[in-house]
């Protein structure tokens, strides 16, 4: 079978993403600029017997989608700003009952209605901290049509593993852009599904190994009858309020991201060995990164780029080596400055950090960069 | 062909100048083997004000991705000239609707009958943007005539492709003319 | 057999007593539920309950099944990808009035359009419990709560007027006191195909009595008790008889094809395209 | 209120109660019971009546009729009805 080379925008790749990984329900509620994702999807899972539901709003499609996980379903929902505060809630009702399930954020300009046909990557520290109470977060950012493919199908393999909400923070600039790009063959990505348990029913603890990461977990209706809720719980599921039981649950959640920061940290690289000027960019900014990189070199400057592809957890030993190699580092973005807070907060050796920002819903320019980057070679 | 090509397709909502820079962008990525991003700006209106697509196509790894220093620029509208025609590079190459743009203020503008043919010729002016697309293949080679057909064809709604095949041959006649 | 026969259906490893309050109505509700379960003679392994928050959701962690113990108000949205995703399970949402109609209103009416399978049991004690007596979407009007110290000013929604009329196929009322015949409406229910609600009136001595001098539990029953009406006697009284009263009984009862049934063609008709 | 006590401890509970002799048409198990009076106060045969330790108890066993009211009202599950002995 030859290799099937297709123009694709990123909404688009995104859901054919999830068809690979094997998602089998979509729960949502349209919302400009991710829509095109719930109409993919809408097209493509009956097709495979999997389920398609538009829901009444965006707090319904995330509870539909964490329900069907809890029934087994590699489940994912897809929205932008204003949907995705309405999910916070039960973004961490996801987090405390450990359910996998992969959540896209089509980032567009806010707050509040904001700019709905433009992009921004201003839902950053939302994603990392919108809910409310400890939790920790996973996420990850597309810069090319072909990681939006690659990346989803990354998230439901993060999610089934971790037992965790898994957010693709993807923007307007990348979800609605078109490139062209190779569909992977069935086997050529790796795709992960949890394994079920083995033990008999009696012995089962829902909540029970370790912190979970890897482990064997049941959905409902396969023979394993346990308890699932968003209050604190013991490893069986059950309430409580417990002080010793809460710490361990609250350990559980921090280690089983915290245990595991080699596995989750992604960052890409260019021209880094020799950079005295590095630039720290994700997402559609990165392109522009990218593009500014080389210019930057054809004019002599040692100019490189770090380019996490999982934001969170952040890549903080990647950024404080970098930092401590580099003159200055530049963080550009499309917000009026979120990650280069924990940039900052990674500066053990006080580097300078410069921000190149743009926050007016269009692109930043690698002139706009390449702005920064002399200032940061002064 | 060792050069980024900035292409805008500018228009009003409703007029497929998304649908012609998708179509645009097939013809280059898919089928010439080019590099090649594709980017649209619109309102809120599914119909109506001005609207644009841009289509970069390269033979090097294209990394920002927005057009900036438009070498190809299309409008079918005088709105879509007016706001979008301000960053045409001094030797790019402007292909403007004869019927709908009166006021051009820069030379070498070609000023071609496009959606006039597309209603006395085909019968339907939906088909201009096809025609556009014919046009500017036609005049500026950017993409194949054979990759322009393919791709015209794998992006219309079934039945309309002996419009489609029509409006595109009265592009590159158009084109010839110029 | 020498045991209570509700054990069997009762977590063996959950403590006991239940959280509720003494003389609280929703463990009898409890109790009507798990009856009606064993006498469709369902597998609990197939049985899926799920609930919101409030004082009636703490049901399903003691009740043996598959249990989901979600968000305020979003039961039924959970439920519904439950249902959706594993269609051999029966699904039975616990909710309160609070819960239901208020928070969680929205999902409510929207499943009973969708016409979801599952069975809703409404446990309506006119008051948010947990929180201490605030009012809620049924507190009657002038009826007084804690966030109602003159009594409240608003309507109270009839839910089971309100599944009807958004397209429930089964509609339904009962008290805890005529246990028996809530374990017949939740049966009912139970076998339908289709989204089902049974509105369970159950009594909160600690909160909506005290606040409303309406006595203790015993007090509160002995009310219902007297003040009772089937739907079938009512439709012959004159309306001044039956205002004021509870009118229990089944209310609405149809056969539309349920959602995951419709979806089926859907799949059908993707997968022949 | 009564110490917390798992289904399975209840069970052993109530069949050691048995073993030793229990031999009334109703049982209550205490620890459950939180002394709401719902099985007495609505008894049809008055057979239930209130302890000094604030649960109910049978005092007319005679009387019942075994309808299981108080089995089906009780909102704790601490009462119920037990089978006839085949003499």
């Amino acid at each position: 079978m030859s290799k099937q080379v297709a123009l694709l925008q990123g909404n688009e790749a995104c859901a054919l993403g999830a068809i690979y990984a094997g998602c089998d329900f979509f729960g949502g509620y349209p919302i400009t600029p991710s829509t095109e994702v719930a109409e993919e999807m809408a097209l493509m899972l009956p097709r495979s017997g999997g389920k398609f539901i538009q829901m009444e709003d965006e707090i319904a499609g995330i509870g539909t989608v964490l329900g069907a996980a809890a029934a087994g379903a590699k489940a994912m929902t897809a929205t932008s700003g204003p949907g995705f505060s309405l999910m916070m809630e039960l973004l961490g009702y996801g987090c405390m009952a450990e359910l996998p399930c992969v959540i896209v954020n089509v980032q567009r300009g806010g707050p509040s209605t904001g700019l709905p046909t433009k992009g921004a990557q201003a839902d950053m520290l939302q994603a990392r901290w919108g809910t409310h109470g400890d939790h920790q977060a996973i996420a990850l950012c597309p810069s090319s049509i072909e990681e939006c493919f690659t990346q989803t199908v990354k998230c439901f393999n993060l999610a089934e593993r971790f037992r965790m909400p898994v957010l693709l923070m993807m923007d307007e600039f990348i979800g609605h852009m078109r490139e062209k790009m190779t569909i992977p063959q069935p086997g050529e990505l790796e795709t992960y599904t949890h394994p079920r348990p083995k033990i008999k029913p009696a012995e089962y603890r829902h909540f029970g190994e370790g912190t979970g990461v890897g482990g064997a977990y049941a959905a409902m209706g396969s023979g394993y009858r346990f308890n699932i809720t968003g209050l604190t719980h013991d490893p069986k599921g059950f309430p409580t309020n417990r002080a010793d039981e809460t710490k361990w649950k609250m350990d559980r959640l921090r280690a089983k991201v915290a245990d595991h920061l080699p596995e989750l940290t992604e960052v890409e690289r260019e021209f880094m060995d020799d950079a005295e000027i590095v630039i720290f960019s994700y997402g559609a900014a990165a392109r522009t990164a990218q593009q500014a990189v080389r210019e930057a070199r054809a004019q002599g400057v040692k100019a490189g780029l770090l380019r996490p592809t999982v934001v969170w957890p952040f890549p903080d030993q990647v950024v404080t080596e970098a930092l401590r190699q580099a003159r200055a580092m530049v963080v550009a973005e499309l917000n009026q400055g979120q990650m280069i807070l924990e940039v900052e907060r990674a500066n053990r050796t006080h580097t300078r950090v410069l921000p190149a920002l743009r926050y007016d819903g269009e692109m930043i320019t690698p002139a706009e960069v390449m702005n920064v980057i002399a200032e940061a070679a002064r | 062909m060792s050069k980024r090509h900035e292409i805008r397709l500018s228009g009003s909502g409703g007029q497929g100048m998304i649908t012609a820079g998708v179509i645009l962008a097939e013809a280059a990525g898919v089928y010439d083997g080019q590099n090649v991003v594709q980017s649209q700006s619109y309102g809120p209106e599914a119909r109506g004000g001005a609207s644009k697509a841009e289509v970069i196509i390269s033979d090097q790894e294209i990394h920002f991705t927005k057009a900036t220093a438009i070498d190809i620029l299309l409008a079918m509208t005088q709105e879509a000239w007016d706001k979008y025609s301000h960053d045409l590079k001094s030797d790019g190459v402007a292909v403007v609707d004869s019927f709908y743009v009166k006021e051009v203020d820069r030379p070498g503008v070609h000023k071609l009958p496009l959606a006039q043919m597309a209603r006395q010729e085909v019968g339907i002016e939906m088909v201009a943007n096809i025609i556009a697309l014919g046009a500017i293949a036609g005049i500026t080679k950017v993409v194949t005539r054979e990759s322009l057909e393919k791709a015209v064809m794998s992006r219309i709604p079934k039945g309309t492709e002996d419009k489609n095949r029509q409006a595109l041959e009265i592009g590159f006649r158009l084109a010839a003319g110029v | 057999m020498k045991i209570h026969p509700a054990y069997e259906m009762l977590r063996p490893d959950k403590n006991f007593p239940n959280v509720w309050c003494p003389g609280c109505g929703h463990g009898i509700v409890q109790g009507a539920i798990i009856r009606a379960v064993q006498k469709l003679g369902l597998d609990r392994d197939e049985m899926a309950m799920v609930s919101g928050i409030g004082c009636s959701s703490r049901m399903p962690v003691y009740c043996d099944f598959n249990s989901l113990h979600t968000a305020h108000g979003r039961a039924i949205a959970f439920a519904t990808g439950v249902k959706l995703h594993n269609p051999k399970l029966h699904v039975i949402v616990i909710t309160g009035d609070g819960d239901a109609l208020a928070i969680g209103g929205n999902h409510f009416i929207h499943a009973a359009r969708r016409n979801v399978e599952m069975t809703v049991v409404l446990m309506n004690n006119m008051i948010y419990g947990m929180t201490g007596g605030q009012y809620s979407p049924t507190t009657p009007i002038g009826k007084r709560a804690s966030t109602a110290p003159y009594g409240t000013a608003e309507r109270d929604f009839d839910p089971c007027s309100l599944a009807k009329a958004a397209g429930a196929v089964f509609a339904a009322r009962g008290t805890v006191y005529n246990a028996a015949e809530l374990e017949k409406l939740i049966t009912q229910a139970l076998a339908k195909k289709g989204f089902a609600l049974v509105e369970a009136v159950s009594p909160c001595p600690t909160l909506y009595g005290r606040l409303n001098r309406e006595g203790n539990a015993v007090k509160m029953m002995q009310w219902q008790k007297e003040n009772t009406v089937n739907v079938k006697a009512a439709e012959k009284l004159p309306p001044e008889k039956v205002r004021g009263k509870i009118v229990t009984g089944v209310f609405h009862d149809a056969e539309t094809p349920g959602y995951t049934e419709i979806y089926d063609r859907v799949i059908a008709k993707a997968r022949g395209a | 209120m009564a110490k917390n006590t798992t289904v399975e401890e209840a069970r052993a509970a109530i069949e050691q109660d048995f073993k030793q002799g229990y031999d009334l048409p109703v049982y209550v198990y205490k620890p459950w019971c939180k002394s709401c009076e719902i099985c007495v106060a609505f008894c049809p045969k008055q057979v239930l009546e209130m302890g000094e330790d604030r649960k109910p108890r049978l005092a007319r066993p005679r009387d019942c009729i075994r309808c299981r009211q108080c089995e089906l009202r009780c909102p704790d599950l601490a009462i119920f009805v037990c089978e006839e002995k085949a003499k």
